[in-house]
């Protein structure tokens, strides 16, 4: 137990870790105790907007002062649960949180239009309750606490999902629901392997103990476990299945959050493990880990971009391509090298930033015309014109034309298949991109050059204000961090440094 | 007094200010094409202002502005560049006359748009002129292709949505598929972009991982049309004429065979190229198209089809004269940029004007027009002349320094298939005139000539290419200065 | 063999539960069938945990006098929470085939597919025109 | 619903002990087996019990659904502000130390008996919401 707390008095600085999950659950609470949905609206959007702040100052402090490590409840770690903030997860906090805050200006209408008014409290407290467990996986130093966060995003996830626009989106709920909780518990026995073999939960403990385990094979045993289990989470193709359909019926508002993070999330913890935890102890490419995700990754990037070509549903096109996308993040990270890594983390963002902006405008054309399917959108650049062209602008991103932030990763996943000697891998990525510019040219030509029908003319017409500045806002940063990635691109090659740096840390 | 480097800026960015307006006073037709006129003078005034720094030595340069370490978007102004840009400054305020007649006459949609992608086509042509590395140059490549797809498919009808996919599929696939991958494996080897006298790849790369970097480059660059990557140039036959003059002799093809001059040049280094062959074989690939293309064009009824092959196989001139890898057959290549840009547009707007005031897109129903539109059809005569390399027009420059050059480091084949391929520009450009001029008229049609805009357009060009025979000064200047004489 | 067999019981135990859980998510369309099977699935979870922590001789890990040996008090801890997560998940998903059953009258997965709502692809007749 | 005299009877009488033993579980939780949530299954079961006896709608009316719904957060309520007058008072998110001014071995106490009474709430609350929410369905209220 920590003795000179007593003597403190309230430090914000120092209880930020905390603040930055403990919020989110207060304000849950909150919304779930007023239960009206314009008042819970207001808790939200408070408790969103208050997140980047703590996320940035963290981020801050970390990158100033290096990793802060916080006791719950004053329980020393590795013994208590422990919230460790480096480079790494602050930059991970600092994407979550953020697009939070800019998703929730936006929320107010579509939920407006999504959800019947009693159960708008609800939505908004599992949306907090998300926010939290996401939140919550980054920030945290424990295996176990990981999973437990894990688990409250996710049934908040299913929940939200559960409360799309028609019947379809509960089977969708149920699904994930099914895929989601069997690759929980794969992360958990994964975690509880380790756990035998070690007697630790504490991630930088684990980095330590993992070296004295004479026989590795059940830790490698538990490393694939725990990769299945979140490459679930991650939708990293073959596993993606419950993607398309969670994404393509649940409320707009919760598409557009989720498309951005969730799967984000599952992504650094998918990281942690490999690169800070198993990193020093077992070489990727010796147990051919890399070669895997290589493939797995080159499958995802043409199979769902090809599928994606198919979709009559735009939602649902926009899923596909997520997977896609998923799989240009996971082919940096299997690289096993810095530059890679960067790659893979700086996608992590601009994807949140495209995929955040694409999701806006489908879920702003859902608000109008109720229904996203290709051939309802015909003419509708003329009719929607900001939000088209917001559309046209984030989907360029997509396909990586450069000066956007799309063409800056494509970049850093170029330049690290070189430094790894695998020169051809970038006609690959190049090839896949090739692909989005036809599911995208796909929208565009239709919304542009297809003459509009009586519906879309008499009932399209650009969103509300509130909706489209944060659709601007995204679309901007997609252009702005595409033409100055300076910020973006070295906070994450910090927080790639930081993800190798995890070994040694353990003893400070 | 702006400083040098704002005045750069001011420069390329100054179309886009332009099209933001345009966007503004989209609901006034004659205020928004005022803008357009507006903001073409102002764009020519400002390049040759930057000529007159460039001649006195003061080259301006803006940036580099990093994007991320080791990738920056930087301008300079060098003597390629600076042709590039006059020639497409100068065509812009002509082809915007043009287009105001040419749109109002056939009563065209969706003008603002139409005027809007323009500019931001020109938008992307400074920025390629005044590149001064690979990514600033790929970065506005990039913003030419997809501002001149909306372009392309103006009509919005089957075909031209066709015509608009094929286009901006292939000039994507090429320019991601292929162009990106040399520039990132460039980077890679050389560890800069930078346009740079003599190359940077020398010492860095293999002749044989040269000659890979030269095909990825070569067939990557798309618009240069090099086959068998040329479909896109008749597929965009569909856009209206302006956008063809645009696509063929202002902007896009330009840039083109812009890109493949300054990467031979300032990439690989003419010398190192010539001492270690990995440039050999685009001599026969530039020689192939040539020829085939030209075959292609004298069979082709539809004219703006034949111009479109014509200029499939001008612009493997260029490439031919930059494969020929010497410092002469480099300024030829430079010359025929600008000689080919005024003759085709002339050729284009004699087409479009036929169109506009007769509705004939076909040769075969030419038949004596030449005396019902006496100033197109001279115009016409006067492109065809140039384009097949006859004194007294500006074609026939190029095509002598090309031709001395090959002769004197013994390319004969390079000889050989200009000689040839000069006999099939006369095989499918004097029939045109012949029948013009020479046959009887049809019977169809009551017409005269076309609105004055289109006139006028078209008189300056024609002329211009006389005057660039003339007065070859500037061009010449500007080329010689790229090879550092 | 035997051996390894009986020391490690437990696990053989745990292997069983895990596998046989997960085959009948994978092999029942019946969406109560299924959340069955993932509650077996979680249940093999909890004795993962749970066996190791037990230590022969030892006392439940409450300090009393004369005793020196307990029980790992940590898994029980977090198998309670995990129960707690189960049982969460549990009854979300069974609220959630509650509703569907109302919505579908059904909770065979097939019966649902059926139904022609596009559900796996919406473009299940594909409509070519407008591809790029 | 029969008319079952000796169960209603019995029900009744248990009912109170069951409730007792529940915060019987609940008090010794801090030091022996016991706590917020063994204690909050306890009550559930009462309630539950008192259902199945007396039928769906008495209980209702003794304990409406919204009281549940509004019992669920404000357990964890009652959790999050412990850990957040802990912060305020100096320590670590949960550490419950400066709750007792003197003693930090009282401070634990108080700190998890407050802990546990947001357990018992919540986890009550959960199960009686969960248990209406099934048996309800597909009633009218």
């Amino acid at each position: 137990m920590s003795t000179a707390a007593l003597d403190a008095s309230f430090n914000l600085i120092q209880q930020l870790p905390a603040l930055q999950v403990v919020l989110p659950m207060l304000g849950s609470v909150i919304t779930a105790m007023v239960r009206k949905g314009a008042i819970a609206w207001f808790v939200a959007l408070a408790v969103s907007w208050s997140m980047p702040f703590v996320a940035v100052v963290l981020l801050h402090e970390v990158l100033v002062h290096g990793t802060i490590s916080y006791a719950m409840g004053g329980w020393e770690p590795p013994l208590g649960i422990e919230y460790r903030v480096d480079a790494a997860n602050a930059y991970v906090l600092v994407i979550v949180s953020l697009i939070g805050a800019v998703v929730m200006p936006y929320a107010k209408r579509v939920v407006d239009a999504d959800i019947a008014q009693e159960n708008q409290a609800w939505f908004y407290t599992m949306y907090l309750l998300c926010l939290c467990g996401l939140l919550g996986i980054v920030i945290t130093g424990d295996a176990f606490n990981a999973f437990v966060f894990l688990e409250i995003s996710s049934l908040a996830t299913y929940a939200m999902i559960a409360m799309g626009r028609d019947r379809r989106a509960l089977v969708a709920a149920y699904q994930y629901l099914i895929m989601g909780t069997v690759g929980a518990t794969l992360y958990v026995i994964g975690v509880g392997i380790l756990y035998v073999m070690t007697g630790t939960l504490n991630f930088a403990d684990l980095v330590d103990r993992l070296q004295t385990v004479e026989n590795q094979r059940p830790v490698l045993a538990a490393l694939s476990f725990i990769t299945v289990g979140l490459s679930l989470k991650v939708a990293l193709f073959p596993l993606h299945k419950w993607l398309p359909n969670a994404y393509a019926y649940a409320p707009s508002m919760a598409t557009v959050f989720l498309a951005s993070t969730a799967t984000k999330v599952a992504i650094y913890l998918l990281v942690r493990f490999y690169y800070s935890i198993y990193g020093p102890n077992i070489e990727l490419s010796g147990y051919s880990a890399g070669l895997v995700l290589v493939v797995l990754s080159l499958l995802a990037m043409f199979i769902s971009s090809f599928v994606a070509c198919f979709q009559q549903n735009v939602e649902r096109m926009l899923a596909y391509s997520s997977v896609a996308q998923i799989g240009y993040i996971t082919l940096g990270i299997s690289f096993g090298s810095k530059l890679g890594l960067t790659g893979g983390l700086v996608h992590l963002v601009n994807h949140a930033f495209m995929k955040g902006a694409l999701f806006m405008c489908t879920g702003a054309i859902m608000l109008r015309l109720g229904s996203v399917k290709l051939d309802d959108l015909a003419g509708i650049g003329r009719r929607m014109p900001i939000t088209m062209a917001a559309f046209t602008l984030a989907g360029l991103s997509l396909i990586g034309v450069p000066g956007t932030v799309g063409f800056v990763s494509k970049w850093y996943l170029a330049r690290a298949a070189f430094d790894a000697g695998q020169g051809w891998l970038v006609f690959a990525i190049m090839a896949s991109s090739l692909l989005a510019v036809v599911y995208i040219g796909r929208i565009i030509e239709v919304a542009y050059l297809r003459e509009p029908n009586n519906i879309t003319d008499e009932f399209a017409k650009d969103p509300p204000l509130s909706m489209m500045i944060p659709t601007g806002i995204l679309v901007i940063a997609c252009f702005y961090f595409g033409i100055n990635a300076e910020l973006t691109a070295v906070t994450a090659e910090r927080a790639a440094d930081a993800f190798f740096a995890y070994f040694g840390a353990a003893g400070q | 007094m702006m400083d040098l480097n704002g005045l750069l800026l001011f420069t390329i960015l100054l179309p886009l200010v332009g099209a933001l307006g345009m966007a503004l006073f989209g609901r006034y037709p004659n205020i928004r094409e005022g803008i357009t006129l507006t903001t073409a003078i102002i764009l020519l005034l400002q390049v040759i202002n930057i000529y007159d720094y460039l001649m006195a030595g003061r080259a301006p340069e803006a940036g580099p502005f990093e994007v991320l370490p080791g990738l920056a978007i930087h301008f300079a102004v060098e003597p390629l560049g600076m042709l590039f840009a006059l020639i497409a400054s100068t065509l812009w305020i002509i082809n915007s006359i043009y287009s105001i007649g040419y749109m109002r006459g056939n009563d065209e949609s969706r003008q603002t748009q139409f005027y809007i992608c323009f500019a931001v086509s020109l938008f992307g042509v400074m920025g390629i002129a005044f590149a001064a590395n690979l990514f600033t140059l790929f970065l506005f490549y990039e913003v030419l292709t997809l501002a001149t797809y909306p372009l392309v498919a103006h009509k919005a009808n089957e075909e031209a949505k066709k015509g608009a996919r094929l286009y901006l599929m292939l000039l994507l696939c090429t320019s991601m598929g292929l162009l990106l991958p040399a520039i990132v494996w460039t980077n890679a080897l050389a560890g800069t972009m930078d346009f740079t006298p003599g190359g940077i790849l020398e010492g860095n790369a293999s002749p044989l991982v040269m000659t890979v970097l030269m095909v990825l480059f070569m067939f990557g660059i798309g618009k240069a049309a090099l086959m068998p990557i040329h479909f896109w140039l008749p597929a965009a036959m569909v856009a209206p004429t302006p956008v063809s003059a645009l696509l063929h002799a202002v902007a896009v093809v330009k840039a083109g065979v812009f890109t493949v001059v300054k990467v031979i040049v300032y990439i690989f280094g003419i010398d190192v190229l010539a001492a270690n062959g990995a440039g050999d074989w685009l001599l026969y690939a530039a020689g192939f198209t040539v020829l085939v293309a030209s075959l292609v064009a004298v069979r082709q009824d539809n004219l703006k089809k034949r111009l479109a092959y014509s200029t499939v196989s001008q612009l493997s001139y260029v490439i031919l004269a930059a494969a020929i890898l010497t410092p002469i057959s480099a300024i030829g290549a430079a010359l025929h940029i600008a000689a080919h840009a005024v003759s085709k547009i002339t050729l284009f707007f004699a087409a479009g004007s036929i169109y506009t005031a007769a509705h004939k897109t076909e040769i075969s129903q030419l038949n004596g027009i030449g005396w019902k539109m006496p100033i197109t059809m001279t115009a016409f005569a006067v492109g065809a002349i140039s384009m097949i390399g006859l004194p007294p027009t500006a074609g026939f420059l190029g095509k002598w320094f090309m031709l001395s050059s090959a002769v004197s480091a013994d390319k004969w084949l390079a000889v050989w298939v200009i000689v040839l391929s000069t006999l099939l520009n006369t095989a499918y450009f004097l029939p045109i005139i012949y029948r013009a001029f020479l046959l009887k008229p049809d019977v169809t049609g009551d017409h005269g000539e076309a609105p004055l805009p289109i006139l006028i357009a078209i008189s300056a060009t024609a002329t211009g290419t006389v005057l660039l025979f003339l007065f070859p000064g500037v061009a010449f200047d500007l080329a010689e200065r790229m090879v550092g004489r | 063999m035997i051996e390894a067999f009986l020391t490690n019981y437990n696990y053989f135990i745990t292997i069983f539960l895990m596998s046989a859980g997960l085959y009948i998510v994978v092999a029942r369309g019946n969406m109560v069938k299924k959340l069955v099977g993932v509650a077996l699935f979680q249940s093999s979870v909890y004795l993962l945990y749970l066996s190791p922590a037990k230590i022969l001789g030892g006392t439940p890990p409450i300090l009393a006098e004369g005793f020196d040996v307990y029980a790992n008090p940590l898994p029980h801890v977090l198998i309670l929470t995990a129960i707690v997560v189960g049982v969460a998940t549990l009854a979300l998903g069974l609220a959630l085939v509650v509703r569907i059953n109302e919505a579908y009258g059904t909770i065979e997965e097939d019966e649902i597919f059926a139904e022609g709502e596009d559900l796996q692809n919406d473009a299940k007749t594909p409509r070519v025109e407008g591809e790029l | 619903m029969r008319l079952d005299v000796i169960l209603r009877v019995i029900t009744k009488l248990l009912l109170p002990f069951m409730v007792m033993f529940a915060f019987y579980v609940h008090f010794h939780g801090e030091f022996s087996p016991g706590g917020g949530f063994q204690a909050g299954v306890i009550i559930a079961a009462a309630v539950v019990f008192h259902a199945l006896m007396f039928g769906l709608y008495p209980t209702q009316r003794m304990l409406p659904p919204w009281v549940v719904e509004m019992l669920v957060p404000l357990g964890v309520f009652i959790y999050v502000v412990v850990g957040i007058v802990t912060m305020m008072l100096g320590e670590n998110f949960l550490g419950y130390n400066p709750l007792h001014p003197t003693k930090p071995y009282y401070g634990q106490e108080r700190g998890i008996i407050w802990i546990e009474v947001g357990v018992l709430v919540t986890v009550a609350s959960t199960m009686v919401a969960i248990f209406y929410a099934f048996a309800g369905r597909g009633r009218k209220p």
